[in-house]
């Protein structure tokens, strides 16, 4: 029983976090963000160090690595609000990787791996993508649904920019004009462990918010005390603390599960996507009151946070939905 | 990060699971009497297997296990719903405390009793006026001819009616600094000079009993830890209390989310949406609390000090029973409000879990302060 | 616009007060709680000052009062945990006041308007009545179900005492042996009364509870401070009094609404009650939490308090209940 | 007890009520600038009917209208979903303080102006390290020729680009205690002394400013209520924000529960059991919410203090508007995240309501103090 990182884990976890740091320093995120675009370079340098394919085979470009892994990236990619076109790409190579056929395996994933030809999956609802992230600058789309999932071609298909709240990620709701590829088998051990992915970035941005809150309450002086002194403050940071770790445990624990015990997957990335979700709510909402007016400005950084969590918390799955596969996994059967 | 038990750690479960499934007492008989008799024939047979002290070292008496093997002893004795041992707060403080501050004569003298039951321990502690300000207590000691004479009162003592020894913290210096001046000691409890009376619950029972103290005779060789030194003896003792807890208190309340699951289904309420969302609830916080304690351990092991996950068990165990046992009341509809139903029972004590150990107002306090840095209050 | 109590009001209020602080004090109270029983001069003296049938018209021997007048006592019986027969007395008074025969009003009513022959209405499933207030003692029991109801004599059912958690009431399970007579008229508009009373009760024990709290909070040192210089207390403290002003506007809304607006009553009532469940849990609750290791021993007497209110929130319509109502009648039709 | 409205107040509403139906203006034009045009004119069109200023006397311009009627037309205006007054603040603070502390010659110069709309008022209070702990403002004035030269910042002005006057609080004496050393002035804006700055929120809108002066000019005959009185006069201002806004604020919240509603009924919801239960929770807090406010009002006309009750409407408000918004957002799932929808601006505005006005740790904080008599944290 170790819930530590391994060197190899802790290496990369620490290379992340200081790359991200310097790359997505707060007012380069800031110019990204404002102007709704990405910068083509920052995901290239991802690639280059061999994230974008980090959970692939070898064979395919990737690192060959795992689950564990990729949660350690998203949660430094939350952590740090990078505006790259990851995540997206990362769950097309997962749906492929779990759920494509060997064809379609072997023609996306080196491309998905590279970043050369990026992919990215989304939710359909009578088979239209309502909130795709990167659609419009991917190579490869797959649209999932019904226990099942299609591919296209890009060029396949129609792609309308939607601005959200979080413009740290471009949107684009899809649909298919061409005809696509089914994939070969059920997605869904493929949305368990994007569903956990998006739990990873949840906790960093938890984490951060909560350590901005922290800061903030120890500098911020009201009545000739540090407001962090007042229990109305502190016990509100101490709630953030414990929905941060507890994130970060579930979500951890589903990432273990992805490679070492499949079997509780399907659970645990529930539990982590439910928990992980309203802990996104939870702590950059109160982040915004310990703030108090400062922090409902443009001008500070807390809402770009607050914004990318909510929508977050909405992708492959709201807290309530997760919750209720949670119920019907834990003994109380399917719901009517 | 591998979260499967080491081959090592896998031999302790099954070996003890194999032993409990051999060994197993069965349900504790009704009645006070009957029932503290039964938990110390089964605390015997815990010893004479080597499972009575398990957490302390082998050279007095111990089976010294490692924290791992600690947290999977709790989990495995909630799973298999044994009573409990007779001396529990001997076996999980009183010993500690002694291995970490007794001198040798005391180690020899109290550690077997602690483990053989044959010697029952209580806690001192809490007082009428002191609950989490526990240095602010009250009950003193003035030193006599070759010991002490204390007088004071104490209250939340569990098992003092049958007690052998109290550890006892009390005030040997009116005139230090409120932490300064305090003592611990090892106060016997068969003297007329120390009455012991129930204290009723608002569940009816008497799980606990203050202690009235008048005049009570302490020898010397009784202080623990040095004259003076009794706030730090006290906060090792409570620290020993905590230690491990997490899983056991998981493994329970995940029984406890199973016989939920079973309610809801018989009362028609499985199907019911708002009841699903809360059973979910309820499940994924115990699971947290679980993967929280098991974390935190595993940085004991690995770095010496607890990582911030290890302080929130016990606030997560206390909201989860709460919620857990009112969600269990409410589900029978009228029939969940009747006298005499195990649950009822079982959602009254649970009321007292968020100030029983470290209220959760100070647990958020020791949150925000150690492990956030925030300011203390002053 | 007047929102104060009228002169008579008042001075019903004040009599109510003092009287029953006089009649139930602590010891008094917990006396008969202890031993499970009613003293009969208590009901007795209430009864000859009027209060049994202060809603019921004069002529069956009532005060010729209202809705009002029967909250504001029973915010007092609440206030001063009464272990009284009342409530269950007037229950069954409005039931056969707002949907008896004439034949049943000029039976019962004198009775239950002077004490001499009390009634008690309860909810029934399959006919049962799982939990009825003070069966043991009544003359007449009014079971209620889908929209109708039955009057029995008492002498005509199996009475079998049931303990609950809160022994300030007796209550017992009603099976009928003998033949019933069906009420004239559906029986809502007497429950939405009876729910206001509850309210009106649960009012009261909020107040109580809060002002326990808001005493041993200010008495209570620790750290060298009142506990109540502390927001994780003080707070608290001011969330108990949101709860129960609210709880009380409401159910003096619903209470007036009954003779006033009796077309507001519905969805009056059920906010009051949904409201006042509410708060006599998390007030109650709260109260204990404040009250730290002594309010969790049987000595002291805030338990009494808390399980009555647990009792009282179930009994007439759940909180949960109460909701869907108000969901139902505020424009989102009726549940599936 | 009575909660139908007198013939008195009956016979107000109608009045207004058909007033409304007859010059309801219709909607805002968007624009900054046309919009404000629109307010201006609106405004001159209440004045002229008697509309502008309800709640001062009537010696003053003003309707002399009873708390009451206030309320009622607070919950009109809101019912009829008007448009703002151009001059906001000079009518709801401004004029009420200059009634309540300003000289004969200070009514005269300044009343009439607000009421017509003619001179824009803001308040410059709040700065960026006094948000809560008003009293350790920092902005100074120093005493010059005739009058002061102020220096400092101030933030969260609304209206402040087209004010003609600013409600200033700022610190005459360094020397005295917080509370002592503060006056308040009437600022003209209309000086390259002070700088407006648009300030924008995280809705995108810049609905406030930021205030720059350096060295502005402000003649004695502008102090109001005499240098050294600022915290007791600037504490009037603030009880005339909060005097009746609760009516008006729950009609606004019971208008949109009713645009929930409908939503949850579009989106395929209304008879979703989940949120059946919350819209049902906030329909109760809003009801709640109202009734307080009223209980409150009818409280102050018969004793002149409030009761317990009014406390209360302002933290419920903000509870229920954040509720309501953001259980908007999630009724429509995905669509619920576009970012130029009107229930998102409403969501992400709601999200100071907590904080503007009065935090609500601040109003928990006078609520347990004031109200319930706990002891202050000092």
């Amino acid at each position: 029983m170790n819930f530590d990182f391994t060197d190899d884990q802790q290496a990369i976890k620490r290379t992340a976090k200081d790359l991200l740091a310097q790359r997505f320093k707060p007012d380069v995120v800031r110019e990204l963000v404002e102007a709704g675009r990405y910068e083509d370079s920052h995901f290239a340098e991802l690639a280059e160090l061999g994230w974008a394919g980090i959970f692939l085979d070898e064979d395919q470009g990737g690192q060959g690595l795992g689950t564990v892994e990729l949660a350690i990236l998203m949660e430094e990619l939350g952590y740090s609000l990078a505006p790259v076109p990851f995540l997206s790409n990362a769950a097309a190579g997962l749906v492929l990787q779990h759920a494509g056929s060997d064809e379609q395996r072997s023609r996306w994933l080196p491309g998905i791996a590279s970043g050369q030809a990026r992919g990215t999956a989304g939710l359909a609802r009578d088979g239209e993508g309502a909130l795709v992230a990167d659609a419009d600058s991917a190579a490869v789309i797959v649209l999932l649904g019904d226990g099942g999932g299609t591919v296209y071609e890009a060029s396949a298909c129609e792609i309308d920019p939607v601005e959200t709240i979080d413009a740290t990620r471009r949107y684009a709701r899809v649909r298919p004009a061409g005809d696509g590829e089914a994939l070969a088998s059920d997605p869904a051990p493929a949305l368990d462990r994007i569903a956990t992915a998006l739990a990873a970035e949840l906790t960093g941005i938890c984490q951060r918010t909560m350590e901005m809150s922290v800061s903030y309450a120890r500098d911020r002086k009201q009545f000739d005390r540090p407001i962090g002194a007042y229990q109305a403050v502190s016990h509100r940071c101490a709630d953030m603390l414990r929905e941060v770790e507890s994130a970060r445990s579930t979500t951890l624990w589903a990432a273990w599960a992805a490679e070492a015990e499949p079997e509780t997957l399907p659970l645990a990335a529930a539990m982590a996507k439910a928990l992980a979700s309203d802990a996104g709510w939870n702590v950059t909402s109160s982040a915004l009151q310990v703030h108090g007016g400062v922090g409902f400005t443009w001008e500070h950084d807390l809402h770009f946070f607050f914004k990318r969590a909510k929508v977050d918390g909405a992708l492959f799955g709201s807290a309530r939905e997760h919750r209720e596969r949670v119920a019907e996994l834990s003994g109380l059967g399917a719901a009517l | 990060m591998d979260l499967t038990l080491s081959p090592n750690e896998q031999a302790f479960r099954d070996v003890l699971r194999s032993w409990l499934a051999e060994n197993h007492p069965g349900e504790e008989p009704t009645g006070d009497e009957a029932g503290f008799e039964f938990r110390v024939e089964w605390q015997k047979k815990l010893h004479a297997a080597g499972y009575a002290g398990v957490s302390w070292p082998e050279e007095f008496g111990g089976r010294g296990a490692t924290l791992v093997e600690q947290a999977i002893y709790g989990e495995e004795m909630a799973r298999a719903k044994t009573p409990s041992t007779a001396n529990v707060l001997g076996l999980v403080m009183g010993g500690p405390v002694v291995i970490a501050h007794g001198s040798e004569e005391q180690k020899q003298r109290y550690l077997e009793p602690i483990l053989s039951a044959e010697e029952i321990w209580c806690q001192g502690f809490s007082e009428p006026e002191s609950g989490s300000d526990l240095a602010s207590l009250k009950t003193r000691a003035v030193k006599s001819d070759g010991g002490w004479s204390v007088t004071g009162q104490k209250v939340w003592t569990t098992l003092a009616h049958v007690s052998k020894w109290c550890m006892l913290v009390a005030r040997t210096d009116q005139d230090a600094p409120k932490h300064k001046g305090l003592t611990y000691f090892l106060m016997d409890m068969e003297q007329d000079a120390v009455q012991v009376r129930p204290l009723h619950q608002i569940t009816g029972e008497a799980e606990f009993n203050e202690l009235f103290i008048e005049d009570a005779y302490i020898p010397d060789e009784n202080v623990l830890g040095g004259v003076g030194n009794g706030w730090s003896v006290a906060i090792t003792t409570l620290m020993h209390e905590r230690a491990g807890l997490g899983a056991a208190a998981a493994a329970s309340v995940k029984i406890a989310l199973g016989q939920l699951i079973e309610l809801a289904s018989e009362h028609g309420m499985a199907d019911d949406p708002i009841v699903r969302q809360e059973i979910a609830s309820l499940l994924i916080e115990a699971e947290a609390l679980r993967l929280n304690a098991w974390r935190g351990l595993t940085a004991i092991m690995k770095t010496g000090t607890p990582g911030p996950e290890g302080s929130l068990p016990k606030l997560q165990w206390s909201a989860v029973n709460q919620g857990l046992t009112e969600l269990a009341v409410t589900i029978q509809g009228e029939a969940g409000l009747a006298k005499d139903s195990d649950w009822t029972y079982r959602f009254l004590r649970a009321r007292a879990n968020s100030v029983e150990g470290g209220t959760t107002e100070i647990l958020k306090n020791i949150i925000a302060e150690r492990v956030l840095g925030l300011p203390k209050l002053r």
